[in-house]
């Protein structure tokens, strides 16, 4: 039984398919990136995975149970960074804080974590700040400490490193590379730079129109893809 | 004796009024603190939770529920004193409860000019947050008590701004208290009626006093908005 | 449910402006209010719009000026007692020039030449407008006189006594007040009111005033007790001097009355002054 | 007869009166609009301009500007009514003008109120227009005249809120106009004033009946301001 | 004389530097990309250019003449496109006749000319749309004709294919390179996709924390760097 199962989703807007028959499955531990142009249905895939889209056909599958469609009770074990995370308008500390205290922890154990990811995060400085007041590349590790600090089994990240400039690229990259080999956390990572896809995947997804393209171990995808689009894609000769 | 010096001395003696701390002056301007921020609170107390509840909850004509508050917040003071007149004069539905010409009365006027006001703005202010917030909430698993903390709380100038907005036209308004309170001395007379009777009266100076205190408040609750506002205008570096 | 009682010792008076703007009632509160341990408020209103207010229950007693609607109120069973209390007189106020030439004339020949010379477009006559009790009186006036006043010479104020001698001053117009409240309002208003009188001391301006008790059965909720209190205050020895001793820059507004409305010429009230003061004294109040 | 009865019975006597087309009626509804209406288009006249000038030109003491026009916006109208008051009457510094207790002192006083409703929003409305919209016109070589043109014509949603919001404030203000207009039958008397003396008199069925007119202007006026905010809320597709 | 001439150009915002001592030129009809991680300065350069920043100390030549610094008359031979445009409340048509109503065109000029534009970048359908509801890709074309319109010299665009559809980016690469080629207007477009960068420049100009680290002709630049951190760069090896 595999960690995580997508069977064949589709979905479509307005018409328009953002997603086509899309399946695959992956094992724990395992970190995968997902690459396409824009507008190929990424962050539909990670938002329906994450239960806040419902498939139009389909199902997911997390160890082994169907968590699509009804009422999602499996969320609490999985955590999500946006393409642009909103934050709370207060302390960066208490926005963090805020992942436990939904989860009924207590006064102690919440501090005890928050530092923690503080100090992983490089955050410590900022902590009395509030949230709203930071730059993008600060806020973005606010939003991934808040979605680490109750140490998820699946990580959902949406370009968490667009527009960043490179010292919040190597913490964030740092983090996640950690988290996903010392915690076992399982990761989904959407990226646009096919650099990073290379650098930290295990597992590269290519989606082009909604479909799923080619799926296979990094190494493989970057040096002989199966698909000719994939080619196309990696070589930069697609315009996209 | 020309006209510049008419006013001139008014202003004089009304500075001598108010220094010399006028007992009928202080009662007048007690009352009038008393029933705005009653009206004010308990305008508060049904709006703010009714407005949260319509901005959040996907319910049938939700639109024309917003659309007919937003179109209250335009009541004209003097048929809501009309209407609350006719409700508790003693041939009225409600005589029997002998609420007319009590400060009692005025604040139920007021709390019906301002609800739609707390409402109003509670609505939009929590209407227009931004939506990926409630998203987040889902996506980190927050239980509907925290939603609703958060949500409120990331709405909090909306709502203060609401509050004080209705309580700034609470205390400015005359027509309804007028009607409804009578401007009896010593038991129902605000400032704003007190400052029409004063002017027909010819007793300036008294009016001026009062106009000077009511503008003191009007404008010190507005200046405590505008103050709060750019204070919690947090500056986004990106 | 249990009808909720009322502010116990709140006595609302439904009166005319005349009595609220001289400041009459300023004057006599302190003494009721510690005599009675009562709140004794007032609304100023016409004396139509008094009555009015008192027909529906939403006062506790009256005290205006308007005999003939005083009657009628009542004979309809309103009110169950009618006294006179006091009285002063109307004036006939207008700009000093007089462009109508009123000045020392009689009331009616004062409202003949005012009309006239409104209809030439020289003068203007400003109306309470309101069902007061000097409405009524100004009424009466054009009636004798046999003018209709109408046109744009005619200005309604829908206003108390205190604002319609303003526009009139504004205006340069003639207009009709009772003594004491012209007084009092050129006294706050010193110089800026130009308005002098101009018609005087006719029988035909008396203005008496008239305190009315409510038919309790009609409106269980008033405040009769404390109403009838207001009433035995008024015309006892402590109230009638009160209201002869109160003036305004050394000028007495009001005249007591009670017990001998005889002496300015109105019917005489024997029985109901009777039954009041052995009321005073059974209640120990004289 | 019992308590919803007498009110049942206004209004059905009202409904009579409005139906029965009553001249006394049209005359007070017609000052009322008028009034109003000049008093907000010259609040807008001077208004907008001056709001439009405050945001986009920098100057020394801008934000104290702003906070005042801001402050000015909840002036209580009494007191309006007691300063203009004062100026026009007769021994005033404006008396020789003649205007107290006529329909151009009730223009002017609730210009008063109009001008800071109009030119608040209006600041607002140009500042909160996208910063980059500025650049963009530089960046494109557009002259001052048609910069503030296409700037106007962005705000145009918030200056059309102005006007409506102004205008609705007034036609449903009673003190200012009570202290200047002095509410004299066929020449000054508006819906509010009209509303407060027939309601004191007890003709309750002509009260409602200005009150219904009164309520359908100002709701009329709100709903108006409501469907043009919903029509221009443009969909962004991204 | 060159047709561009940045003289050591130096810019920095609260004491942290934007661009150090940047210099380089230009010959009319190039077709410059500059790339670079984010933050390393690309759009403060391109605002300078455009005038809508003052440079700090250097100077800006435009044919010869000092256009830095002093009130910018020579922005009417400039076009710029910023990365996420604002367009006008009015209709697409509108909005790229705007630009011709500041130069003081004629009606029919304006109806031409605007005409050519809507045929050029496919926005034939579109030309009586509110421009506000257009999608980012329209929206973006719709800035490409409000700049191209009055025919300028020198046309500035900052990332005006990021997060589009392929269809969008395919068209505003043909536009770009088409009137390039057969208007020769000069281009410089800044890219966070090198691969685009490689599709379209003759030079490339590489920024990292606000210096010119290398400067050169396409091929060389991609084929054989100068500097190491260029092929760090190229090679996906530098994290951004
Ligand atoms: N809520 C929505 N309503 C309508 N269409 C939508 C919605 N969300 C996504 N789409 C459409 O579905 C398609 C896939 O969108 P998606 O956001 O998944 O793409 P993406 O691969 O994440 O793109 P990007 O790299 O730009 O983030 C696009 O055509 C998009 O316009
Ligand atoms: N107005 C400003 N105020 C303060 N700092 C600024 C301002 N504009 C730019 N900066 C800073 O200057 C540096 C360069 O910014 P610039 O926008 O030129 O980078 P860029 O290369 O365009 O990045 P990106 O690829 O993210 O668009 C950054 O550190 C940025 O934060
Ligand atoms: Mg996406
Ligand atoms: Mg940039």
């Amino acid at each position: 039984m595999s960690f995580l199962e997508c069977r064949s989703i589709s979905k479509s807007y307005d018409g328009k398919h953002a997603l086509k028959d899309v399946t695959f499955e992956i094992e724990g531990g395992d970190l995968l990136s997902v690459v396409g142009p824009s507008g190929s249905g990424k962050t539909t895939l990670l938002r329906i995975i994450d239960g806040l889209e419902k498939a139009d056909s389909g199902e997911v599958l997390l160890k082994g149970k169907k968590i699509s469609g009804e009422p999602f009770l499996h969320r609490k074990m999985i955590g999500m960074v946006f393409q642009n995370p909103v934050l709370f308008n207060t302390t960066v500390f208490n926005n963090i804080a805020y992942s436990l205290k939904f989860r009924g922890e207590e006064g102690e154990t919440i501090k005890k974590k928050v530092e923690e990811m503080l100090k992983l995060l490089r955050l410590h400085d900022l902590r009395g700040r509030n949230a709203l007041t930071l730059s993008g590349g600060e806020a973005q590790r606010v939003a991934l400490a808040r979605a680490l600090v109750y140490d998820p089994d699946l990580l959902l990240l949406d370009e968490p490193t667009a527009n960043l400039d490179p010292y919040n690229v190597s913490i964030i990259e740092e983090v996640l590379q950690r988290s996903n080999r010392e915690q076992g956390t399982t990761v989904i990572v959407i990226t646009h730079n096919i650099f990073q896809a290379k650098r930290l995947a295990k597992n590269v997804a290519f989606l082009l129109e909604g479909e799923l393209v080619e799926f296979s171990d990094s190494a493989a995808f970057f040096a002989s893809p199966r698909d000719s689009k994939t080619l196309s894609f990696i070589r930069g000769e697609m315009v996209y | 004796m020309d006209g510049f010096e008419v006013i001139a001395e008014g202003f004089a003696r009304a500075l001598q009024i108010l220094l010399s701390g006028d007992q009928g002056i202080l009662e007048i301007t007690l009352l009038s603190l008393r029933v705005s921020l009653a009206a004010t609170l308990l305008g508060a107390a049904f709006g703010i939770p009714i407005g949260f509840l319509v901005a959040r909850k996907d319910f049938r004509g939700r639109s024309v529920v917003t659309t007919v508050i937003n179109t209250l917040m335009g009541l004209p003071p003097v048929v809501v004193g009309l209407v609350v007149y006719l409700f508790l004069s003693v041939s009225g539905p409600l005589g029997f409860l002998r609420l007319l010409y009590t400060p009692e009365a005025m604040i139920i006027a007021q709390m019906i000019l301002t609800f739609p006001v707390v409402c109003g703005i509670t609505i939009s202010s929590v209407l227009s947050l931004n939506p990926k917030l409630k998203e987040t909430l889902v996506s980190l698993s927050a239980p509907p008590s925290w939603e609703a903390r958060v949500l409120l709380n990331e709405s909090k100038l909306g709502l203060i701004t609401a509050i004080i907005a209705a309580f700034g036209a609470a205390i400015s308004e005359v027509g309804a208290i007028m009607m409804v309170g009578g401007n009896l001395l010593g038991y129902t007379r605000a400032l704003t009626t007190a400052i029409m009777l004063y002017t027909n009266m010819g007793e300036f100076a008294t009016a001026i006093a009062l106009g000077i205190i009511l503008l003191l408040i009007a404008f010190g609750v507005n200046l405590f908005l505008t103050y709060l506002q750019m204070r919690s205008r947090v500056r986004r570096t990106t | 449910y249990v009808n909720k009682p009322a502010a116990p010792q709140r006595l609302v008076i439904a009166t005319t402006t005349s009595t609220a703007d001289t400041g009459l009632l300023d004057h006599l509160k302190p003494y009721f209010d510690n005599r009675f341990g009562a709140n004794m408020t007032w609304l100023y209103l016409g004396t139509g719009q008094a009555l009015e207010v008192a027909s529906r229950g939403d006062a506790d007693v009256l005290l205006v000026h308007d005999r003939a609607r005083e009657e009628a109120f009542v004979s309809s069973g309103n009110g169950t007692l009618r006294v006179t209390v006091m009285y002063n007189d109307f004036v006939i106020v207008g700009p000093p020039n007089d462009p109508a030439g009123a000045r020392g004339t009689n009331a009616t020949e004062a409202m003949i030449r005012i009309a006239r010379a409104g209809a030439d477009g020289n003068a203007a006559f400003v109306s309470r407008g309101d069902n007061s009790g000097t409405e009524a009186l100004e009424k009466r006036l054009w009636a004798d006189a046999g003018v209709s006043a109408s046109g744009t010479w005619y200005v309604s104020t829908g206003s108390g006594m205190a604002p319609t001698i303003r526009v009139a001053n504004e205006r340069g117009g003639y207009t009709i007040s009772d003594r004491g409240s012209f007084y009092k309002l050129r006294s706050t208003m010193n110089a800026t009111l130009s308005l002098v009188v101009l018609c005087e001391n006719d029988t035909s301006l008396l203005n008496p005033y008239s305190i009315i008790l409510l038919n309790s059965t009609k409106h269980p909720n008033i405040n009769s007790d404390l109403a009838t209190n207001f009433l035995l205050f008024m015309v006892s020895r402590q109230g009638q001097s009160l209201i002869g001793n109160f003036t305004v820059d050394g000028r007495q507004l009001f005249f007591p009355v009670y017990g001998n409305p005889e002496s300015i010429g109105l019917p005489s009230e024997n029985a109901t002054v009777t039954y009041l003061n052995s009321l005073l004294k059974s209640k120990g109040l004289e």
